[in-house]
C-alpha cells in the first residue's frame, strides 16, 4: 500500500505534458500536411474585405476595468473562505458551529458591502452611468 | 525523484521567466513571461507540500492579477511602451554613466556575497533535512488556524478588501459630465 | 533531496529580477509587474522555511495573506496607473511629477 | 489525503506483480500508470469533444427539422474525423500585424488549462486520476488560464473583431467565475471538504442524497452554477465572445487550421469538464444508487457508465439550451451576472451555512425519512 504522497500531482504536470505535446504534434502535422502559399492580401487582419485602417491594439473603455478589478477582490475573499468552508462541517460536528457561524457571517457581510457599494455606485452597470468625458482630465 | 523532476521543471520556469520579465522590452510580453514565472512558484509551492498556497497562487494570480494587469496595459494604449530608456540590455543614458555602473556592480557583488554567505549559514544551521513522501492535507489546518490563531487577520483582511474595492473604484471609475 | 538552499536561491534570483524590472523599467504597469515578483519571493521564503525550520503552518498563512495583499495592491496600484494615464496621456514614471493633477 | 489511481490499484494482487516487473520501482510504476490512464482519458475526451462538434450538428438539425451531417461513416458519425483531417491540411495563415508568439502561445494555454482540469474529474470511485484534497478549487483554478488563452488571442490577431471578441470573452468568463466559486464555495461547505472524493461520498445512495436536494439553497445553487458554468464556457445563449452576427468570429477569427482547431477541441471538452463537474457536484456524482459493499473493478466501470451517462445528459442540455435561447446583448449580460446570479449565490451560501447550523447538518431527506 503506498502512502499518500506528492503522485497526486504526477498526473496533473503529465496532462499538461500531453497538452503541450498534443499542439506540438498538431502543428508539426499541419507544417507537413498543409499546402503553404502565403500572399500580403491573405495575411491582413479580416475586416469583411476592407483594408484595415490602423491596429486594434488601441484604448479600451474604463469599465473592463473596473469589471476586472470586482472580480478580483471577489476571488480572492472566495479563496480565503475556502478553508473555512471546508472546517465548517468539522466544526459544528464538534460544537463550535455558532462560532464559525459568527465568523463566516461577518466575512460575507463585508463582502455585501462590497457588492451593494458597487451596485449602488453604479459600476456594475454596464451602459448608463458610463459616459467618459475627456473635460475632466483638464480640470 | 518525481519531486525532484517537478522541482527543476518549476525552478526552470520561475526564473527563466523572471529573467524573461526584465529583458523584455515588450510590456504585453512581460506579463506572459510573469504569468509563467507565477505558475512556477506554484508548481514550487507544490513541492513544498503546501498545496492550498499553490492552487491559490494560480487562482488569484493566474486567474486575477494577470488579467488585470493586461486590461491595463491594454487600457493605457496597449502600445509598446519602449524607449531606449527602458531597456536594460541598450544601457540606456539616464541610468547613469560607468561610474555609476561600476558602483553598482561592486555593490552587487557585496551583496551577492553577503547573501551567499547568509544561505550557507542556513545550511549549516540546518542540514538538509530529509523529508520522506507524506503530503498531510493543509486545508484542514489551514482552516482551523484561520478561524483561531489568526481569525483577526482573517477579518480583517475582509476590510482590506473591502477598503481596496472601493477606493481603486473611485480611481478608476470614468468622471461623469 | 531538495535543499533549503535551492529555495533560497530561487527567490534571491526572483527578488533581483524584480528589483531590476522596478528600476530599468520606465513604465507604470511594468513596475508593478516588478513588485509582484518580490512579493513572490518574500512569500516563497515564508513556505520554505515553514517548511525546512518551524514545521508548522504560519508560513503558509503569512504567504497566504501576502497573496491577498499583492492582488488588493495590483488593484489599487493598476487603477493609479489608468487614472494617471487618463489624466496624462502616458504611463511614464517620469511623467508622474505631481501629487496633484 | 490524496488518493490516486495508482494507490486505488496498488490494494489488488495484480499491483504487486507488476511492481516485480518494473524492478520495484514505485515511481515508474506510478508514471506507467498515470500516462496510461492520461492516455485513456485524453482520447476519451477528445472523442467526446470531437462527438460533440457532431452532436451539436446533429441536434441542431433535429431541433430545425434538418438531417444534419450523414455523409461521413454511418449517420455521418465519422464526421468529426473529417473536420479533424480537414484541419490538418488547412494553410496556417497569422496576420503580418500579429504578435507571434502571443498567437502561438494562446492554443496552447487554452489546451493546457483544459486537459488539467481532466486530472481531477471523479470518473468513479476508484479511477479519479488524482483526488487532491484541494479538488474542486484546484479545478477552478486552472480553468481560469482559458479565460486568458481567449484573452490572449484575441489581443494576438490584432484584428477588431478578434480584439473585441477577446475583451468581452475575458470580463464575461471572470465575471462568471464568481458565483460559480461562491456554488461551489456552499457545497464544500456541506461537504466538508474540497476534494471531489468527499464530496462525492456525501451523496451516497439514492438520488435524494444528492447535494441538489439536500436544502432548498443547495437546489438554487445548482442553477446558479450551471448558469454560470454555460457563461464561463462561452455557451448560447452567453455566446458573445464569439457571436458571428457581430464579431464575425470572435477572438479566435484570425486563426485557421490546426490553431483552430485545437480552440474548437478545448473548448469542447470545456464544457463536457463543466457538465461532469455539476453531476459531480450536485447529481450525485458516479453513485450507484444501491450501496454496494463489494469494491471490485467490474463495479468501477458501472460508476465511470453512471457518470458518463449523468455527465452526457447535462451535455445534451447544453446543446438543447443553445440551440433555443436567444442570445444575451452584453450589458443584460453583465447586469445577470452581477445582480442576479452573484447574489443569489451569496444567499445560498449563507443560507447552506445557517442550515448547516441550525439543522445540525442533516438533509431534508434526512428530516423527512427520519434517520
Amino acid at each position: 500500500m503506498i502512502p499518500a504522497t506528492f503522485d497526486g500531482l504526477m498526473p496533473i504536470v503529465i496532462l499538461m505534458s500531453i497538452a503541450v505535446l498534443l499542439f506540438w504534434g498538431g502543428h508539426f502535422a499541419s507544417v507537413i500536411l498543409a499546402p503553404k502559399k502565403p500572399s500580403h492580401l491573405k495575411s491582413t487582419p479580416y475586416e469583411c474585405g476592407e483594408q484595415p485602417v490602423g491596429s486594434a491594439w488601441s484604448m479600451f473603455n474604463v469599465r473592463f476595468y473596473v469589471v476586472g478589478l470586482i472580480f478580483i477582490i471577489f476571488d480572492v475573499e472566495s479563496v480565503l473562505m475556502f478553508p473555512v468552508a471546508s472546517i465548517f462541517r468539522e466544526m459544528n460536528d464538534m460544537g463550535q458551529g455558532g462560532y464559525a457561524l459568527i465568523i463566516f457571517l461577518s466575512f460575507i457581510s463585508i463582502l455585501i458591502e462590497g457588492i451593494a457599494y458597487c451596485w449602488k455606485k453604479g459600476d456594475l452597470d454596464w451602459v448608463k452611468s458610463y459616459q467618459v468625458s475627456l473635460n475632466d482630465n483638464n480640470k | 525523484m518525481f519531486i525532484q523532476i517537478l522541482f527543476g521543471l518549476s525552478a526552470l520556469l520561475t526564473i527563466g521567466c523572471a529573467i524573461a520579465v526584465a529583458v523584455t522590452k515588450n510590456i504585453m510580453h512581460s506579463c506572459v513571461f510573469l504569468l509563467g514565472s507565477l505558475i512556477g512558484i506554484a508548481g514550487l509551492y507544490a513541492t513544498l507540500g503546501a498545496d492550498f498556497v499553490a492552487v491559490t497562487q494560480i487562482m488569484v494570480y493566474v486567474g486575477g492579477v494577470v488579467i488585470l494587469m493586461l486590461f491595463a496595459v491594454m487600457l493605457t494604449g496597449g502600445k509598446d511602451y519602449v524607449s531606449k530608456a527602458q531597456n536594460l540590455l541598450g544601457l540606456a543614458p539616464n541610468m547613469g554613466n560607468k561610474w555609476t555602473y561600476t558602483i553598482g556592480l561592486l555593490v552587487s557583488l557585496v551583496f551577492i556575497l553577503t547573501n551567499v554567505k547568509l544561505v550557507s549559514s542556513v545550511i549549516k544551521a540546518n542540514p538538509a533535512k530529509t523529508f520522506g513522501n507524506e503530503f498531510p492535507s493543509t486545508v484542514n489546518q489551514l482552516g482551523h488556524l484561520l478561524v483561531k490563531d489568526h481569525v483577526l487577520a482573517f477579518e480583517l483582511s475582509s476590510v482590506l478588501l473591502l477598503g481596496a474595492l472601493v477606493g481603486a473604484a473611485i480611481i478608476a471609475r470614468p468622471r461623469k459630465q | 533531496m531538495i535543499s533549503l538552499a535551492s529555495y533560497l536561491v530561487i527567490s534571491l534570483i526572483l527578488f533581483a529580477a524584480g528589483l531590476t524590472v522596478m528600476i530599468a523599467r520606465k513604465n507604470l504597469v511594468a513596475i508593478l509587474l516588478g513588485i509582484e515578483l518580490i512579493l513572490n519571493a518574500a512569500a516563497l521564503n515564508f513556505v520554505a522555511y515553514s517548511r525546512y525550520v518551524t514545521n508548522n503552518l504560519d508560513g503558509h498563512i503569512f504567504s497566504l495573506f501576502i497573496i491577498v495583499i499583492a492582488a488588493a495592491e495590483a488593484a489599487v496600484g493598476l487603477a493609479i496607473v489608468i487614472r494617471f494615464f487618463q489624466i496624462k496621456e502616458t504611463v511614464h514614471v517620469d511623467e508622474a511629477t505631481q501629487l496633484r493633477n | 489525503m490524496n488518493q490516486t489511481v495508482v494507490s486505488y490499484l496498488s490494494q489488488y494482487e495484480f499491483y504487486d506483480s507488476l511492481l516485480a516487473l518494473f524492478g520495484n520501482n514505485q515511481g515508474l510504476l506510478a508514471f506507467t500508470i498515470f500516462l496510461i490512464v492520461a492516455l485513456i482519458i485524453v482520447g476519451l475526451c477528445a472523442t467526446i469533444g470531437g462527438l460533440g462538434t457532431y452532436a451539436e450538428r446533429k441536434i441542431s438539425a433535429d431541433l430545425q427539422q434538418r438531417i444534419g451531417p450523414n455523409r461521413v461513416g454511418p449517420y455521418g458519425l465519422l464526421q468529426f474525423l473529417a473536420d479533424g483531417v480537414k484541419m490538418m491540411t488547412k494553410e496556417d495563415v497569422m496576420p503580418f500585424t500579429a504578435d507571434k508568439m502571443l498567437f502561438y502561445l494562446a492554443p496552447m494555454l487554452a489546451l493546457v488549462g483544459v486537459f488539467a482540469t481532466l486530472a481531477v474529474l471523479p470518473f468513479s470511485s476508484g479511477f479519479a486520476m488524482a483526488d487532491l484534497n484541494v479538488g474542486v478549487f484546484y479545478l477552478i483554478a486552472i480553468s481560469s488560464l482559458v479565460g486568458l488563452a481567449v484573452f490572449l488571442g484575441g489581443y494576438a490577431s490584432n484584428s477588431k473583431w478578434s480584439m473585441l471578441g477577446g475583451m468581452r470573452g475575458a470580463s464575461q468568463i471572470i465575471s462568471y467565475e464568481i458565483p460559480v466559486t461562491i456554488s461551489i464555495l456552499a457545497i464544500t461547505l456541506l461537504a466538508g471538504g474540497m476534494s471531489f472524493g468527499t464530496i462525492v461520498g456525501m451523496q451516497k445512495g439514492l438520488p435524494i442524497n444528492w447535494f441538489i436536494f439536500h436544502n432548498p439553497f443547495a437546489f438554487i445553487a445548482f442553477f446558479v452554477f450551471f448558469t454560470g458554468a454555460l457563461a464561463e464556457t462561452n455557451r448560447a445563449p452567453f455566446d458573445l465572445p464569439e457571436a458571428e452576427s457581430e464579431l464575425v468570429s470572435g477572438y479566435h477569427t484570425e486563426y485557421t487550421g490546426m490553431r483552430f482547431g485545437f480552440f474548437a477541441l478545448a473548448e469542447y471538452i470545456e464544457v463536457f469538464v463543466v457538465c461532469g463537474v455539476a453531476v459531480a457536484l450536485f447529481l450525485g456524482g458516479s453513485n450507484l444508487p444501491v450501496d454496494i459493499k463489494l469494491d471490485i473493478i467490474p463495479i468501477q466501470i458501472i460508476e465511470v457508465v453512471i457518470f458518463l451517462t449523468k455527465t452526457l445528459l447535462l451535455y445534451y442540455v447544453v446543446i438543447w439550451i443553445r440551440w433555443t435561447l436567444p442570445r444575451l446583448r452584453v450589458d443584460q449580460l453583465m447586469s445577470v451576472c452581477w445582480k442576479y446570479l452573484t447574489p443569489m449565490a451569496i444567499l445560498n451560501l449563507v443560507g447552506c451555512a445557517i442550515w448547516l447550523v441550525v439543522f445540525n447538518g442533516k438533509s431534508m431527506a434526512d428530516m423527512v425519512f427520519g434517520h
